[in-house]
């Protein structure tokens, strides 16, 4: 089972958790990434967060499913947020759901090491001195 | 024939508008369309990448677009 | 900095989460270990956990500091419940807050595979008609 | 001399208290106090294995014991 939730909404860790909690799965490994204060030794004002949503859905959907059938998963959530995030605001949780431990970081991993590769988001990190579209250039 | 661009992120930011209503032959090819639009849009190709993607899917290269295809530049992805 | 728990009490995320958040770590990984309802395909009625309370805390911190040497990890936190605890209860929590990614699976898997080596936690499947304490025999 | 050996689990079961006044000689070793106790409880060879805590680490096999250490049986552990 897949839940996938992208909007600009605070993202709440224990309801990602019930989400792909199950009888029988008593492996969850929960993968949460947050704004940090720097970048590159800059100070981070804020980050703004945009998606193609329609694809953005799309392509997380794909990924879910891909590490469906690569590992024996149970249950599948991944909450991005867009919008405007403050330093350490969550903005995106993957919560994978397993019956033995090694299989939920592996999964865990290649979801979340997949959405950064193909997911359609875009972040500005915007600074006191200025904004930069993150990875835009080389 | 015409058609409409998604734009978001720095591709919006170059272009200007975040949909470009733009003008293209009759089976014009995905990378056809990129050269087109790098050319008149040079700061395209100081881009680490740029993909477009038809329907919600990466396209491929020698894809022919279709006037009823939703169409969307793709810059480097920074989610997560 | 290591914030280690053992007790009673239920194990809630959300705490476990802030206690490792930190403004210059992005990336947070959380292994979530719970009561599964069957063994080996026998109906599991509830566990009993048991420990050995001084040496398993000074385990879980000897871990804890390993993973620091190992690995550039900000914080680590480790929650582990004992008594009775009933299907989908949850038994143990790793969590780890790294600046990349990476780090924080490999530290967070380290650690909750070597609590299952080394921290002297027992504990007991009950089942409808007997029960065991698992690993003890062979 | 006289020490106490704290007992969990399964060994608590076999040996029927969760702490047992035992008899050693003085300068036993950690594999000595083991196979003594094996053989007055050999429910305990059963088990996958048994190591032995002093003072709350895991000792070595030639670990000399002395009257005031802390000594516990620790028998195969599952936690998590």
């Amino acid at each position: 089972m897949i839940k996938l939730k992208l909007n600009k909404l605070p993202i709440n860790v224990n309801e990602v958790l019930a989400s792909v909690s199950s009888t029988e799965a008593g492996a969850i490994d929960i993968f949460v990434g947050s704004v940090r204060s720097k970048t590159a030794n800059k100070q981070v004002v804020r980050l703004e967060y945009e998606a193609y949503d329609a694809m953005a859905m799309r392509e997380m959907e794909k990924i879910a499913e891909e590490a469906m059938e690569k590992w024996p998963v149970h249950k599948i959530a991944i909450h991005h947020r867009k919008g405007i995030l403050e330093v350490s605001d969550i903005a995106v949780v993957v919560a994978v759901s397993t019956s033995h431990r090694q299989e939920s970081f592996e999964a865990c991993k290649f979801i979340i090491d997949s959405l950064k590769q193909r997911v359609p988001i875009w972040k500005k990190e915007v600074f006191n001195d200025g904004e930069e579209w993150v990875s835009a250039h080389a | 024939m015409k058609i409409d661009i998604l734009l978001f992120g720095i591709t919006r930011d170059i272009i200007g508008s975040s949909k470009l209503n733009y003008e293209i032959p009759e089976n014009t090819e995905v990378q056809t369309l990129l050269e087109n639009l790098k050319s008149t849009y040079p700061k395209l190709q100081d881009l680490t990448s740029v993909l477009v993607a038809v329907n919600n899917e990466y396209s491929r290269e020698n894809q022919v677009l279709k006037a009823k295809d939703e169409i969307a530049l793709i810059p480097p992805v920074s989610g997560g």
